[in-house]
């Protein structure tokens, strides 16, 4: 079978299970998130396959070839550090062509192969650099190149982008993304940050304790969330009790009634509803909740509103501010109607 | 506040330096260029230059000096290759066992230096233990005490913790993500250590070489008590001049010439530095 | 005169000149956000003003005593330390009652007013924990206790949520500003996040290279910003060159006219266009650029469009998904026409 | 590869304790309970408690184990009265310089520990610099040489980079935040050094107060070459009956029963530990 394949994965430190008998496929030339708090066990996980964490059980395959027993030095899988791991004491050129001089490829080989990476990476005539003389955008393009440079069938990223400041950040997505489609390389990248994780993946995997939550498409996961915790790690999310009953939903707090698209299992569940998708101007929209405006929290391109609906709720509601702030009318203290679109209304499980 | 807390800060140290380092260095300086007297102190401050082109010229002190160069550049480098392998292992311990390790690994070497020395001398000894091994493995007495082989196995034995500790604190810095990146581009372990472990302790290794080559330069009781008496090393030397002949001007001036053997590596390795 | 003046301030370190004679006022009671990037000098402000920075020059007034020459421990001002910066060998009381113990306050009156600001964090019950054992946001909370406890008329922040996680980051912040609304000391907060400091501040400040850029209230300076610093480091924002005419605005690579709401000064200048402000589907908006439609990236809450509107310019274009993905048909490839209304259009001086 | 590494890390240490520390331990331990005699070497192996009961009831013993007790109990918060500045001092110089310095302030005690002695005995000699001193003053010769005075000033000049070492570590490593959120809740200097500073260092503290009384408890050639003859202090008694009497039983009877007064103060600290 062709891409990563993870089976049944187990790591223990000690007493604690870092992974819990992880499952996960990769396809060849996928990009693919690993998204989750700090003790997901994510970074274990791209450690495990790299090489550097020894499972307790199952299995890792690459391309149909068990990298399980394989030390690190042997896996056709390289890795970019999150601090970069650059040498500090070799130049640009040094650090790009070392995995391959180990490899046994020749000096000119090497040399030729290095011009070309450099030239991927946006580097050329960089390669006498020292390393410590460049700045952080230019050392994490290096680690790109070093990893890239032996031609890997998968290439492993754990947060290669958090050093760097936020405008950087968001170019340097952009031209991750590109890279990865023009090298064709499979590449597993974790990240804490959802947006990246959003804006990047083919598919994204979230995990919790040592655990994937769910794997999909970035709109599935954002719009779909198959529980509650994957519904508030990506984005804000309102949540409220309902009951789902034969007829429709019913807000456990109010008794209103709700509609939503698609039908849940009759029972206790949980409503999600996305900040963005609720409405305070929308007289078409079905579902309709009554409350009072109480706060405001203002974020330039957002204007975030809360309404307090009763019973102890208090929804949180955003408004692009596509026309400027001016455009926002409702005083604080204003009697409101918090209306959204059947389709906004995601059901989940309970807890 | 602020001045008060710069003040202190340079103060203390100068203080310091002044008074440890400055004022015998000076003293020996003004006693170097003086004359010999039977009086006391046994010298007449002068400001000759006889006891320096002595030192320099005559082929006792010469050799001594010589000497003493050697065995500080034979003893160095095999610190330096028992050091390394101890000071990784600790580096390599985990974190909450490596101060109780270190301090396990320099308990022997803390106290009671003469009785140690005296114990070497015990198990060197003619017909002592270690004959007694080589006997009884057919290969002879070995009658070690009083030759090289002593000399260089107490001075091994006494200054390897002082190549240890500065090794071990540049190696338990070290990132050992350096290391996995390495191995992650396709290096096999003993890679790893010569290209990645070893470069990057460079300033350890420099630091601890200068901590044993400066102080095994000027030592004297090991060669007095375990080495040949033919071993006439600069410390010895000067030791002699000083309490033996009370000749205070020539051990100065022997003192004074050591110096810029003293200071050498300590500039190599600055100038090594900064052009890194 | 009530509240903190800083008058021509300016802190040297050797040759580096951290803060140039920098002029600033908060007024009494007002949640005053020094906003900038590292190396912007705002936190040398702020150890000036407690007491940590000695200044070469310039001076700092609290409610019309001058500050500059007194120590630390002699100014009524106190510090929220980026680290806490917790005592480790005492308990949480303590802690907080620290400050007061060592201005003479007795035992009792003490213990008295460390339950009260245990309660004001709501950590009751919380007096007799070691430090260490508190969660993050526990220890903040007691950091914060701990500065307010002497009844301090100025009250500076060093990034006190930079160590949360996201999650608690956004809750943190809006208990921090009812906190801060109910003390009704001054609170001057350093960040470098613009979130941060649009939802939290009465006024910001900018500070760039030791300067004071601009200081307004977070919509004026995120809707009209005086530079283009100030308009990159708030939001997102399309940069043009533009030329202004007696009649309006020209754009320099497409010679389309523009039209503003506001008028600027005849010669070259900058035209600023915020993201989320351009539309892709509106045919009333009078300012008009065609384009291609070349990438996209997905937020989850907002969608992300860039155009190629020739010239070598590629406009970004943010549209909030309030109806979920499903709603955006534009294929990329597309031609496209960006519009915007004459009030979205920020003129800005040149470089 | 993971076994290995385990394995060298454990290892490496562990033969260095069995090696340094066990073996001679042990040695001490058998020849405790031997028999002395005129052999080579001077004992008969036995498992009698004669030597120990010995050392722990006869006067003369007793005395020396008790005034080496004294000794490092008056010399150990000397040290640390004196060392506690210097290592601030070092801990507060910038980071560049801070190396720099405290090689600068260890390098003295470095080399050549009988040529200071040596140095020590001739300023303190009978009519000699700092008798000169006093009787210049007017105060009369203090004739320090061969008092407690000296005794005691050579094992504290002896022993002050032992102190000084571990509280500039632990110094160094303090949070200035600290200090500076107590100035900021109105802490002056003094309170602050007394409340923050100085409880944040009680692991150096402890640290520089074992590495001190240690190696006192043992010492025997300051007492022999600066302090009055009739100091007994154990390690001169366990010398003397080594090398001077060859009577290795009681010697080694007398080093055992030391070893719980050297290893109190470390539970000590351990249990102290343990229960922040």
């Amino acid at each position: 079978m062709s891409g990563l394949v993870v089976e049944g994965l187990t790591v223990r430190f000690g007493a604690t299970t870092i992974l819990n008998a992880l499952s996960l496929a990769v396809s060849d030339g996928e990009f693919f998130v690993l998204l989750g708090g700090s003790g997901s066990g994510k970074t274990t996980l791209l450690r495990a396959i790299a090489g550097f964490a020894a499972p307790d059980a199952g299995r890792i395959v690459l391309n149909g070839v068990d990298l399980t027993g394989l030390p690190a030095h042997r896996r056709p899988v390289n890795t970019i550090f999150q601090s970069y791991a650059l040498f500090p004491h070799m130049t640009v050129a040094e650090n790009i062509g070392f995995g391959l001089r180990r490899k046994g490829v020749g000096r000119a080989e090497t040399a030729a192969t290095v011009v070309r990476m450099l030239a991927l990476v946006r580097l050329e005539g960089f390669g006498d650099r020292a390393v410590q003389r460049l700045s952080g955008g230019q050392q994490q393009r290096v680690a790109l190149a070093r990893g890239l440079a032996a031609n890997p069938a998968l290439l492993l990223l754990d947060e290669p982008l958090s050093a760097l400041d936020r405008g950087l950040r968001q170019e340097t997505r952009a031209d991750l993304a590109a890279l990865q489609k023009r090298v064709g390389a499979s590449f597993v990248l974790v990240t804490h940050d959802q947006d990246e994780a959003l804006s990047l993946a083919d598919r994204v995997g979230v995990m919790r304790d040592g655990v994937m939550v769910q794997v999909d498409t970035p709109a599935m996961l954002y719009e779909r969330p198959n529980c509650r915790y994957v519904a508030e790690f990506l984005g804000a999310a309102n949540i409220l009790p309902v009951t789902v009953g034969a007829d429709g939903l019913t807000a456990q707090a109010t008794g209103a009634g709700i509609v939503a698209a698609r039908a849940g299992t009759p029972g206790p569940g949980l409503l999600a509803l996305r900040p963005e998708r609720l409405r305070l101007d929308d007289p078409n929209a079905p579902n309709r909740l009554t409350g009072v405006l109480v706060g405001r929290s203002y974020r330039g391109e957002v204007l975030e509103q809360t309404v307090d609906i009763g019973g102890g709720t208090i929804l949180r509601v955003a408004r692009s501010l596509r026309d400027g702030l001016a455009a926002v009318e409702t005083p604080p203290g204003a009697a409101v109607v918090v209306s959204w679109y059947p389709d906004a209304s995601i059901l989940l499980p309970c807890s | 506040m602020f001045l008060t807390t710069r003040f202190v800060v340079l103060a203390v140290p100068a203080l310091w330096l002044v008074l440890f380092l400055g004022v015998p260095l000076a003293i020996v300086g003004v006693i170097a260029f003086a004359i010999p007297a039977d009086t006391v102190p046994p010298f007449q401050l002068a400001a000759r230059l006889d006891n320096l082109v002595l030192v320099l010229t005559d082929p006792y002190y010469r050799d001594a000096l010589l000497g003493s160069v050697v065995v500080a550049s034979i003893t160095t480098p095999i610190c330096l290759l028992l050091g390394y392998p101890m000071a990784l292992g600790l580096a390599r311990a985990p974190a909450r066992w490596r101060n109780a390790l270190l301090l396990a690994t320099m308990l022997p070497f803390w106290t009671g230096f003469l009785m140690r020395i005296n114990a070497w001398i015990g198990l060197l000894r003619d017909d002592g233990p270690i004959d007694a091994i080589g006997l009884w493995l057919g290969l002879g007495a070995p009658r070690l005490l009083y030759t090289d082989t002593a000399l260089y196995l107490g001075i091994v034995y006494t200054y390897l913790p002082f190549m240890v500790l500065p090794l071990f604190t540049s190696l338990s810095r070290r990132d050992v993500a350096l290391e996995e990146a390495a191995a992650d581009l396709g290096a096999p372990p003993w890679s790893v250590f010569l290209r990645v472990t070893v470069p990057l302790s460079l300033p350890g290794i420099a630091a601890g070489c200068m901590l044993v080559f400066i102080p095994v330069i000027g030592e004297y009781v090991i060669p007095e008590l375990l080495g040949p008496p033919s071993a006439s090393l600069v410390g010895r030397v000067v030791w002699g001049e000083f309490f033996g002949n009370r000749d205070w001007p020539t051990a100065a001036a022997l003192a004074l010439v050591v110096l810029p053997i003293l200071l050498a590596p300590l500039a190599a390795v600055r100038l090594w530095r900064e052009r890194a």
